[in-house]
Parts: structure tokens; C-alpha cells; sequence
């Protein structure tokens, strides 16, 4: 089992929800965060004061799956997500170690989906 | 002069400009997202410095000014002068000439702001600029003096209009259509719902919108009397009635009635009672508020999805529909009975006078949507209208105007 | 016919309005969690659609008509027949009738709105909608009715409500005590504090009411006259007075003073002020505001907790004993050197006055309860007063609207 | 007595309490960080319940009573004895005394709240409690005496502010730079912009002081009539220009326009015409507002960062700056042309009211500086005016007040 | 040592805590996070545009514990936040190589508790 | 490849950022998150409602890094951080499975700068 860590851009959220279902990954959490990447900030100036190029909204999605569906769902991810330019998104993949289904107390691979 | 009556208007003058901000500025804000939220903020703001300016320099005086032909004021008022403490009888005969002109300012600065309803998430500052500032001086100007200012064609002609059914909300409206249609969709239009990002602002303006309307319907009356109280009765009246029905409405094509929903409702029915809150009895009122739910509901829920053009926020739909169902019910409804200056309408036996509405409502419209594509064109030749698609997607408080509206982290 | 009084009842109403939406929506609003506050904007708006509407098609008439044996209007007036431009000088000589009438409708709104306060975070949309209706109909019209109508039982004996504490904060406040028993706890009440989601929206709900509030008590003078100065100067004061205080009282019970505090407290000393503030004079305006503090403080910190009802946003704790307080306070401090039309209080040799005062307020508080309890067993038999747990846990915004206030991720 | 002008200032007086809470509270409390943004609401709301207070028991003696030696105010008027329903026509003829008293009052309270500005979220607040109760009574109440009260030494000399650029602004401004050099800067100021936590809550507020402000300026009339008209469109018009400047100049110096500069240039634009709104016309109105945000611009932007004090909202910069600036213009471009009660400024001729209003000036200044001076040392050394750095870093919020603003997690 | 992470409903956080608590485990991280589960969301309707099943709120716990810890994590949480129908949510666990704790400089399971 | 996770205070995030420049990690993903650790949270009142020690509020940053970057970024983190008393917050780091650019595809190592 593999935990799949994405950071996306916020717009693209759909089209990766809709790339992920294609790829039967239906189970997922979603949380807003912000990035500093390669991507620069925008400058904000406030009554003069300007800081330079602040972090950017991101959109990070965790899901947890199965070994076989490792390398779909990073494929699914980079369709929806991808536009070929800086600021596109990373994902991570982490081992996962134990998985359990609160409702039922399943656990393992059985608990993922 | 009489005390009371420009106590009244005064009052009335700071309730409209109440109305543009904070009050459409937060109906407006609420509804789009949070990346975008500023720049609405900004453009009712800027909007509100920049035309009343203009009104004082010279918009007053095209609109209002000595007549030229029946289709312009002449620059004789220009600065103000002679617009002063003494009153104006052409105007208003019982407050001082300034007070019908500040009042009258409130009017020309709210209406351009009601079209950024049509073009918000995706125009540029500076193109969004220059357009409001031409269309303030080549749209609303002389159409403020057809059907308001002495010796104006179409009020020679009998046509009326309360408080702006024509003047402001129509010409707005379709103003606004022909910018949704010129300006094409936001990015993402379509594929699901663009929601509200707060939808409790949109709620503190549509609220604040109602209160500020007392003084755009009831201070139309440029006096406290009866005729004022007229207008104050039937505005809360229709208000009340359309909200209501906007909710039934959904709630039966729906499954449930939302708060969205009653607050466009009754924004579309303080348009509608706009022009003849002054012109007929209460309980027409109501049936003026029935009416015009039913209509716009049907405009912004169902044909807008069916033509697909992207009025972000419902500016043709609520203000260009609710103002064209205000003006012919003004024909329909008006009688003497409640405003002798006034005119029957045709439920009252007097088909002229509806003929006289469907008149204005056409060359209103063919004016406007004329007007405002020739003015769109312009500005895009020159500074371009719309946003990179890179910025649109980024947003606009950031890209046009380097802020945010929220820390996210501190 | 006096424009001043014309424009300043007209202003009045409007504030009135203004106190409902965005007032008191927001007060509330701020209170109650973010998956529940559109459902409390959303009631607070139809309530002003549906008693708009209500009062001009029959309420009016049946609170202010033409009196049947002291305890209610007949219908002669529904649909406002007769109520228009001409003053009507039982109620107010100066002004047209229509202005009287749209401003008492604008405590008609505001009074169920109230109550919410009670029920908020549980009611299902339809069964709030029915209550509303009933409550409006067969508790505030006969109430009202009876203190302020011409002819009206409670007015004959003397009873004394300047603005409404009893017809409209005692009435709505034990309405409120009677649902929150009937309907119990919210889901995980008592584990911990409730918080609430947003408090900046309560204070800005907190500072219009205030502000909307001196049209509410110096509108009630029905002029811009010195009887109206002073009910602005009294309600100014006690409600500094008893804002300071509820600080004060927190600072020594609790070791600091919130801004929740300071609000309530504010609110809490503009109700007790409301049927007060035309009767007796500032300094004593003060002391109601400091004794309302103290009372209230120890019904919602102290007695609620006990008792252990869940009077959800304290409809009850600040509008029915707030009520209680300003109504007593009346019998007390009320004095004909402020008023020549009111009477003298206890503290001025009257015990009859305080007498009138006490029997009023008995028989309010046993009327809106019992009326309180059927309507509610009817509604409850007829749609079911509660949401199902799953609903109330979910939020009632979506499940009762299908609409979330805020977005998360855009 | 006339009924007009009673309602006019009546509604001016709920307009000028608006500006203070919600109008500054939201100004103030979207530029703060979110940890902070109660104890401004906190401080605005208990600034208004205190001097409300104060006011009634000897503030409104001390600056309007019978004059002592033409530099305080009698306590003849302690307790608003004597202060009831018949006109003042030392200060207004046509209008009950309660009815000016109330209407002063609402300026006393504004005034200490707008130092909260420089001091924000930094301060304790028993500390900051302390400090507006003296400065109330030891700064506003005299000054307010010298230029307005009947035989005040500065009005005696003929100086010009008719509605508080001086007693107002100049001194609250200065006062407030005072502050800030003796408090200190923020803990992590310089490191990066302190960025406003809620920009939309800061429009909210700004257009809301641009709507009281109305009753600040006209209301100062005293009369619903020609000079009040003056007031109104002076207001506007000088507000509108400032605020179009400002945008101006931020768009030529660091490329793009703010909201947040918008915003604030109009209100320095209200700042400004407030001493001259009475005395000038609206064409120089419009220069005193570009001028104004000229020189406001600079102060905030430019000088303020090269000083390197922590004037948190520019408190200093927009109201002490734009309220020197104000009474300067005054004495520019006053005419008896437009207020005959006034006098002609330097460009119609009168050297000598230039020369009076840069005396008010200097006086005011030195005054209002070596008094918070003085008052500062005095709650220092008896309560400690700043909260210890640990709780700065917390938030103000948690530690003066035990309360959150916005829940994050329900 | 181990990270839970644990995906619950909202009104169920302060239950969990109390189970945790009783288990002596007080240290935490919470989040708010949305989730795509099997729990349908609710429609949404904006002027007429209706969303189908949106995401729904919860709240995330990332809990860093020894080994010894690990099992009585998952009871717990599982004890707080059973209903036993959907929408429960899931506990995931990932191993943990190391752990430091800032003020002291303290590192592995000695800087965990 | 490992993925620092550190929990740190708000007031602190601009000075981690200029440390973490100095060490050369610029990439990184910041979340708002609440903490209930040692430091004891502030007393709530609401209408005399108390709630002892609600969660504090703490800045969560994800950053993941090549094996050399780990003890430079933990001493980045920490120096930044740091004041030695309660509150200070943790550095948790996780192994890394795999690491995907989006917008080039590119994997492991290379990705993850
Ligand atoms: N090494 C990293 N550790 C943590 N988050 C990262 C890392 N690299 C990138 N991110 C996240 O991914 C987002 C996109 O990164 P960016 O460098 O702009 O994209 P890209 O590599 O596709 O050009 C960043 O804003 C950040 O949130
Ligand atoms: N495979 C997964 N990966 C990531 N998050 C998940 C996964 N499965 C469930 N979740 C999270 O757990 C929450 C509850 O899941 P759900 O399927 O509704 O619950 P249950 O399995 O208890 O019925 C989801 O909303 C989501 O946030
Ligand atoms: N075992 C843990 N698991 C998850 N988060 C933790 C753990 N220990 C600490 N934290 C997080 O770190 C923050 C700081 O912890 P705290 O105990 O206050 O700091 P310190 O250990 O530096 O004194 C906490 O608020 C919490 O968010």
C-alpha cells in the first residue's frame, strides 16, 4: 500500500478528480495549502509596503491505494494536472504501513477502497 | 424651500451611494471567488470616485443641463455653476438645486457599477476604466436627459419611469449582455458551478440593497409626502413579493428554496418596482414582484444555461429582464389615482401610455446594446478588455491590483 | 401634515428594516456555526418577505384596525383598503397613514426573527416557515393589537410600551424560552461551549442594530421632536451603560471582558430601554442600562447554565428578561415631566402605573407561551419542528438550503 | 423648532455613531492580522459605551457649558441638567439642545477611536482604557471647548473648522504619532509587510465612514438646508478625488492601484474636507482632494517608512496629516460666497483667517502632543501601557479577551 | 516509530481526543480537510446550477507515537470515531524514521511524547 | 529521498524560510494546521461558556529533499525555530517512495529540486 501525496494547482482539481475516477481512484482527501516552488509569487503591496513574490495556493490530495494502482494514479494525476509549464505540481509516494476502515475495523488493502 | 423635504433627500442621496458601496459592491464580492473578490470591491469603489467626479464636472450637465434639441443637456451647468443652494423648479421646487443634483449623482455612479455583474472575474482595470467612463458620458448621460431632463424626447413623449427602471436598470442590463457575449466565458465556465465564495457578503448586500432602495424609490419623490410614502410602501411590497416567489420557485423545481435564491429574488423585484413604485397601488406592487420572479427565475436558471453566455453574475438576468418587466408593468398598472402627475396605464383603460413604455424599452435597448458595443470596441483596440488567460486563472486582485483579500497564513 | 415627521418616520422604517437584515441576521449569524449560518440569514430574510406581505394583505388590519371588543382589529383594512396618503390622527396626525403603517410593519418583522435566536441550528426550514406564519398571526397582531391599538384592552388600562417591550421583546422572548424546551438540545450540546464561527459578523450585527435601533425608539415618537430626542438620548445611554457594564460584570466574574460581552450587554440595555425610552429621562435611562446588564449576565452566564435548556443565541436570556427588566423599568422611572401623554411611575408616587405594568406583563408572557406551546404542537404534528440528527449534524445549510456558505478550495 | 432640521440631525447623529461601530471597527479591523481583529472591534465598541457615558455625565459640560474664562466649560450641565427639549441658539436655534448634545456626542466617541489605529495590536487593554478616558476628558473636551464652545478662546479669534478637522483629526492624529513613538514598533515590524488580514472587511468599513461621514459634514449644518447641501456635495466631491488620486499615483509609482489605496485615499479625502466642507465650493473641494492625497501618500508611504515608527494603520499619516492639510486649505479657500457665517480665506484676500488657522494649528498640536504625552506616562507607570511580548505574539484576541474571532475546526 | 494519520467526521474530534487522553497519547496535529469518500456528499444548487455531491468536511489528525503506541492509537481513535456507518473515515499509518523536537534538540522516541 | 514534515509556530515561518534559503532548500509546501502539544492553549469565554485550552494555531511545512539535504534542513528548521521553550514544535521525517514532477514527468532525485 502506498500513500500517494499530490500538490496541484487549485483549477485543476476537476480535471484530476475527473482523470482519477477514469482510473477507478474514487477515494481521496483534499486540502488547501500553499506552495513555494520554482513558480514565483506575485507581489502584494500594501499602502506602499511591498513583499515580494508570497506563496501560491495549492491544492494537495492524499490517496491512499493499493500497489497496482500506484502507477495509474500518478498517470492520472499528471493528465489532469499537467500544462507542461512551471508551477504544474509534485507528487510524492509514501510507503504506507497499515490502513484501517473505521466503520467496519477492516484493515490492510481491504480497507483502502 | 421646505426643511423636511431635503432632510429627506439628503438622506435619501447618502442611502443610494450606500447602495454601490457597500452594498452591490458586497452582493457582487460575495459571489465570485476569492481570488477575484478585491477586484469587484475596487471596481465599485473606483467607480463611485471616478463618476462623481464626472457628474460634477460635466455629466450633471449633459443629463440634467439646458435642454439641446431634446437629446442633451448643454455644458452651461458644466463645474456646477449655477447649481447652487436656490432650488431648481424644473426639478424639484422645495430643495435646493444642489440636493437634486447629489442625489441625481448617486444614480449615474450606481448604474455602470451594476454591469460588472456581466464582465466580473476576467476584464483589465484599465480597460474596465475607460469603458466605465464612456459609457457613464455616451450611454447613461443622454439617456438620463430622453427621459429625465427638461425638454428630453422621450419625457415629452409621457414616458415614465419612476426611479430608473429604464434609466438605470435597463440600460445596464443590456449593456451587460452584450459584454457577456463580446467578452466570452471565464475559463472553467461550464464545467460546474463557479460558486460563491461568501455567500453571507452577498447577503450583507443584498440586505443593504433593500435599505439603501427607500432612498432610490422613496427619495424619488424629491419630497416626504404621501407620494414618497407610495414609494416606500410598494418597493417593500414587490421586494417581499419576489423574494417570496423566487423561493417558492425553487423549492417546487428544486427540491428547496435557497437564501441565494430569495436575495436575487428580491433584488429583482426592487428593479422591477423601480420605475413604477411612484406610478401604482401596493397590491399591484405585489403582483409587479410575483411577476418578475417568475421571469427572471426563468431567464437566469433556465434560458441563460440553454444559450450558454456567461453573465457571471446575473446582471443582464436580474437588472436588463427585471427592468424591461418593470417598465411595461409601469404601463400596465400605473393610475392617476395614485400619482396625478402621473398617467394611466393600460389596465386602466390608457393603451397610449403602454405604447409610450414598449417605445422607451425599445429604443432604450437598441441605444444601449448599440452604444455599448461601439465603446467595447474601442476599448479593446486600444487597451485590450480581457485578462491573459494566465492572469484570469491566477486572479484578479493579484494580477491587476497586487493584493489579496484574506491571509491565508500569518 | 408635517414633512419633517414624515421624513423622519420614513428613515425610522427603513432603520427598522436595516435592524432585521443585515442587523440581526449577522448578530445571529456570527453565533452560530459556519455550517449553519446561511440557514439563519435565510430566515431572517423570508421572515421579511412573508410578514411584508402578511401585514399588508391582513396583519395591519388585524393589529391596528378598527377595534373589535378590545382584543383585535377587524379586517377592514386588509389589503391596506383606506390606508394611504392621509394621516390617520389616532396614530399619527402628521404624517401620512401608509408611512405609520410601513413602519409598524417593520416591528411585525422583526419580532418573529427574534426568536430564532431560540431554535437556531435545528428547525427544518418548512416547519420554521409555518410557525413563523401562525406565531405573526395569532400572537404579535393580537398583542399588539391590545397595547397599541386604538381601542385595544392593554392600552385602555394605561399600560405603557414605548417602542416595544412588550409586544415585541417580552412576547418574543418567552416564545423563545417555551421552543427551546419543546424542542431540547442541540446535538452535542453541553460537552463544550458552542463557539461561535465568526464575531466579527456579530458585532457588526450588534453595532446596526444600535444604529438601526434609534429609528426603532425615536421613530416611535412618530416626529422629529424633542419627545423623539429624548428617546434617542435615552436609548444611547442606557445601552452604553448596560455594554459597559455586562464588561464590567465579565472583567470581575471571569477576569476579562469580551467583545461578546460588551454586545450582548448592548443589546441587552436597547431592549430594556425600548419600552422605556420615551417615558423617563438619560440619567435614569443610565441606571435601567446597568440594572439590565446585571440581570441578564446572570440569566445567560449563570441560571441558563444550570437549568440547562439550550436557548441557543439567548432569545430568551436578552429579549424576554431584558423585556421583563425595561417593562418594570418603565413602572418605575417613567415621569410626565418627560412625557405629558405617558404617566408617572412607582418612583414618582404612581403604584397604579407600576401595577398596569406588572398585569401587562403577566398576561403577555402567559398569552405568548400558551399560544406558543399550540402553535408549536401543531406545527410539530403537521411537518416536525426538528431536523433529523443526521441533517442537524451535516449543518441545515445544506440539507434545508443545498447551499454552503463559504468555499474551501476554489 | 423645525421639524426638518431636528430629523436631519437626528438621522446625522445615527450616521456619525455608524462611522465609529461598524464603519472604523471593520476599517480598522480588516487591516489588522486575525489574531488582533477583536480587540479592535473590542476597543471601538467599548469607546463608544465609555465616552457615551462620560459625555452625558460632564463630557458635553465641559466642552459646550457655560464658559470659564473661554477655556473649559462649566459642570452647570453635568448630567445633562438643564439639556432637554428646548433649543440651544447659542449653537443651534432650530433644533432641541438634546438633540446637539447627542449629535457632539457621537464626535467625542469617534475621536479617541481613531488613535486606535497607531497603537493596534500591541496595547492592553485596561491600559488602553484607561488612556481614552483621560484624553477624553483632558484633550478632546478642552479643545473641543476652544473652537466650538460658546466663548472657547480659538473660536473667539475667529478660527474656521466647521466639523472637527482640528478638533477631530489634528488632534486625534497627533496624538496617535505621539503613541506610536512612545509604544514602539510591533513585534517582526520591519521584517515584511504586516499584511491586512481581511481586505473586504476594510472596504466594508471604509464605505461605510464615506456614508456616515454625511452626517458628520452636513449634519455639522445643524439644519437640513442650502449649507448642509454645501457640506454634502463638498464631501463627496473632495473624498471622490482623493481617492482617484490616490489610485493615480500608486499606479504611476509601483504600477498597479489598490483597493487598500483607494480606500484610503478617500478616506483622507474625508479627513481633509471635513474643517472646510461648510466654507468652500466643490470645485475647490475637488483640489483640496487631490492635494490631500498627495501629501497623505507621502506621509504613509514614503515618509513613515524612512522614520521607521509603527504608526499601525496610519493613524497619524491619514487623519493628522489629512487634518493639517484640511486646515490649512480652509484657510486657503474659504468664502463667504458660500457660508456667510465663515470668513474669506487667503485666495479671496484674508490673510488674516490663513494666519488664524495655522495658529489653531500650532496649538492644537503642541496641546495634543504634550498631552498624551503626559497621559501615556501616567497609565504606564500605573497599569504598563504594552502587553508583554509573549501575549503580542499570541494575539491580542486570546489574551486580553479570551475570545477567537473565527473558529477554525467545528 | 509510526505517524497516524487519521481521516474523521468533524463532531466526532472531541470524542477522539477523549479516547486519546485515556490512552495517554496528547500530543496531535489537526487539520481541516475535505473528503471524497463513499459517503455521497450533498448537492449544492447556485441560482439554479446544481453541483452533485461536493466534497465534504473533515478533519484530519496526524498523530507521531512509538511503536508501543500504535495499536492503542488506532483503538482509541477508532472507539471516538465509530458510528459504524459510512463516512466513519480511515486510519492510515506510515512509518517514521525520525522525530526531532525543536526546543531541545531531542531526537527519535524520546522526542515523540 | 525523505519528506521533512515540521510543525512549527506561525510567527516563525519567515525566519525557517531564510534559513531553509541559506541551506538552499527552496521548494516547499506550507498548511495551516492546530497543534495540541505541552503548551497549553489560551481560555476561551463566550457568553460565560469557558473552554479550557483550545488547539493553537501552528504552521505545518511538508518538504521533501534528497538524503544529503535531510540534516541540513532539520538544522535549518530548528535555527529557525528555535527559542527553547515549550511550543517550539516538532520535525517529523518520513521515507519517500518515489517523487514526480508533473509538469516534466521527470522522477526520483531530479524531481524533487
Ligand atoms: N521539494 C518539495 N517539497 C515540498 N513541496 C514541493 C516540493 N517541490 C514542489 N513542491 C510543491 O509543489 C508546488 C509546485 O512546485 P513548482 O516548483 O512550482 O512546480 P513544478 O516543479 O511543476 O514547476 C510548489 O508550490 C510546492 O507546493
Ligand atoms: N483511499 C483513501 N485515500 C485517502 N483518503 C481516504 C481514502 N479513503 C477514505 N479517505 C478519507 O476518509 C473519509 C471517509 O471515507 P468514507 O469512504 O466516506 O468512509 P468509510 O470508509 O468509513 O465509509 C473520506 O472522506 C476521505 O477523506
Ligand atoms: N507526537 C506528535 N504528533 C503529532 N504532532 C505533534 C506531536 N508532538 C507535537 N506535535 C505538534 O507540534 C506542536 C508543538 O508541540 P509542543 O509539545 O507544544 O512543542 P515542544 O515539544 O516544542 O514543546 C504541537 O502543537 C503539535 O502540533
Amino acid at each position: 500500500m502506498k500513500l500517494v501525496i499530490a500538490i496541484i494547482q487549485p483549477h485543476k482539481l476537476d480535471a484530476v478528480k475527473r482523470e482519477l475516477e477514469a482510473v477507478e481512484v474514487n477515494l481521496m482527501t483534499v486540502a488547501n495549502v500553499l506552495g513555494q516552488g520554482r513558480q514565483k509569487g506575485v507581489t502584494e503591496i500594501y499602502r506602499g509596503a511591498k513583499e515580494a513574490g508570497g506563496l501560491l495556493n495549492k491544492v494537495r490530495l492524499d490517496i491512499a491505494v493499493n500497489e497496482a494502482f500506484v502507477e495509474p494514479t500518478i498517470a492520472a494525476i499528471t493528465k489532469g494536472a499537467h500544462t507542461g509549464s512551471v508551477g504544474d505540481g509534485k507528487i510524492f509516494v509514501v510507503e504506507l504501513a497499515e490502513c484501517v476502515r473505521i466503520s467496519s475495523g477492516e484493515r490492510g488493502g481491504a480497507a483502502i477502497g | 424651500m421646505n426643511s423636511g423635504d431635503t432632510a429627506w433627500v439628503l438622506i435619501a442621496s447618502a442611502l443610494v451611494l450606500l447602495m454601490t458601496i457597500p452594498g452591490l459592491a458586497f452582493f457582487y464580492g460575495g459571489l465570485v471567488r476569492r481570488k477575484n473578490v478585491l477586484s469587484i470591491l475596487m471596481q465599485c469603489f473606483i467607480i463611485v470616485c471616478v463618476i462623481s467626479l464626472q457628474w460634477v464636472l460635466f455629466g450633471y450637465s449633459l443629463a440634467f443641463g439646458p435642454d439641446f434639441h431634446g437629446i442633451i443637456g448643454t455644458l452651461e451647468w458644466a463645474g456646477l455653476a449655477g447649481v447652487g443652494a436656490a432650488p431648481n423648479s424644473n426639478y424639484a421646487a422645495t430643495i435646493p438645486h444642489s440636493v437634486f443634483m447629489i442625489f441625481q449623482a448617486m444614480f449615474a455612479i450606481i448604474t455602470p457599477a451594476l454591469i460588472i455583474g456581466a464582465y466580473a472575474e476576467r476584464v483589465k482595470f484599465p480597460a474596465f476604466l475607460l469603458f466605465t467612463l464612456l459609457w457613464a458620458t455616451f450611454v447613461y448621460d443622454p439617456l438620463a436627459h430622453w427621459v429625465w431632463g427638461t425638454g428630453g424626447w422621450l419625457k415629452s413623449l409621457g414616458g415614465l419611469d419612476f426611479a430608473g427602471g429604464i434609466v438605470v436598470h435597463v440600460s445596464s442590463g443590456i449593456s451587460a449582455l452584450v459584454l457577456a457575449l463580446l467578452l466570452g466565458k471565464r475559463v472553467g465556465y461550464n464545467s460546474k458551478p463557479i460558486r460563491p465564495h461568501n455567500l453571507p457578503f452577498t447577503v450583507l448586500g443584498a440586505a443593504l440593497l433593500w435599505f439603501g432602495w427607500f432612498g432610490f424609490n422613496a427619495g424619488s419623490a424629491l419630497a416626504a409626502d404621501g407620494l414618497a410614502a407610495n414609494a416606500f410602501v410598494t418597493t417593500n411590497t414587490a421586494t417581499a413579493a419576489a423574494g417570496l416567489t423566487w423561493a417558492l420557485i425553487e423549492w417546487w423545481h428544486n427540491g428547496t428554496p435557497t437564501i441565494l435564491g430569495v436575495a436575487t429574488g428580491a433584488v429583482a423585484g426592487l428593479v422591477a418596482v423601480t420605475p413604477a413604485c411612484g406610478f401604482v397601488n401596493p397590491m399591484n406592487a405585489l403582483f409587479i414582484g410575483i411577476i418578475v420572479a417568475l421571469v427572471c427565475y426563468t431567464a437566469v436558471a433556465v434560458i441563460k444555461g440553454k444559450l450558454g453566455y456567461d453573465d457571471s453574475l446575473d446582471a443582464f438576468g436580474v437588472h436588463g429582464v427585471g427592468g424591461t418587466v418593470g417598465t411595461i408593468a409601469t404601463g400596465l398598472f400605473a393610475e392617476k389615482a395614485v400619482n396625478a402627475a402621473g398617467a394611466d396605464g393600460l389596465l386602466f383603460g390608457n393603451l397610449h401610455q403602454f405604447g409610450v413604455q414598449c417605445l422607451m424599452l425599445v429604443v432604450t435597448i437598441a441605444f444601449a446594446a448599440i452604444m455599448t458595443f461601439i465603446i467595447f470596441k474601442i476599448v479593446d483596440a486600444v487597451i485590450g478588455m480581457r485578462v491573459e488567460e494566465k492572469n484570469e486563472i491566477i486572479g484578479l486582485d493579484l494580477t491587476q491590483q497586487s493584493e489579496a483579500a484574506y491571509t491565508v497564513i500569518e
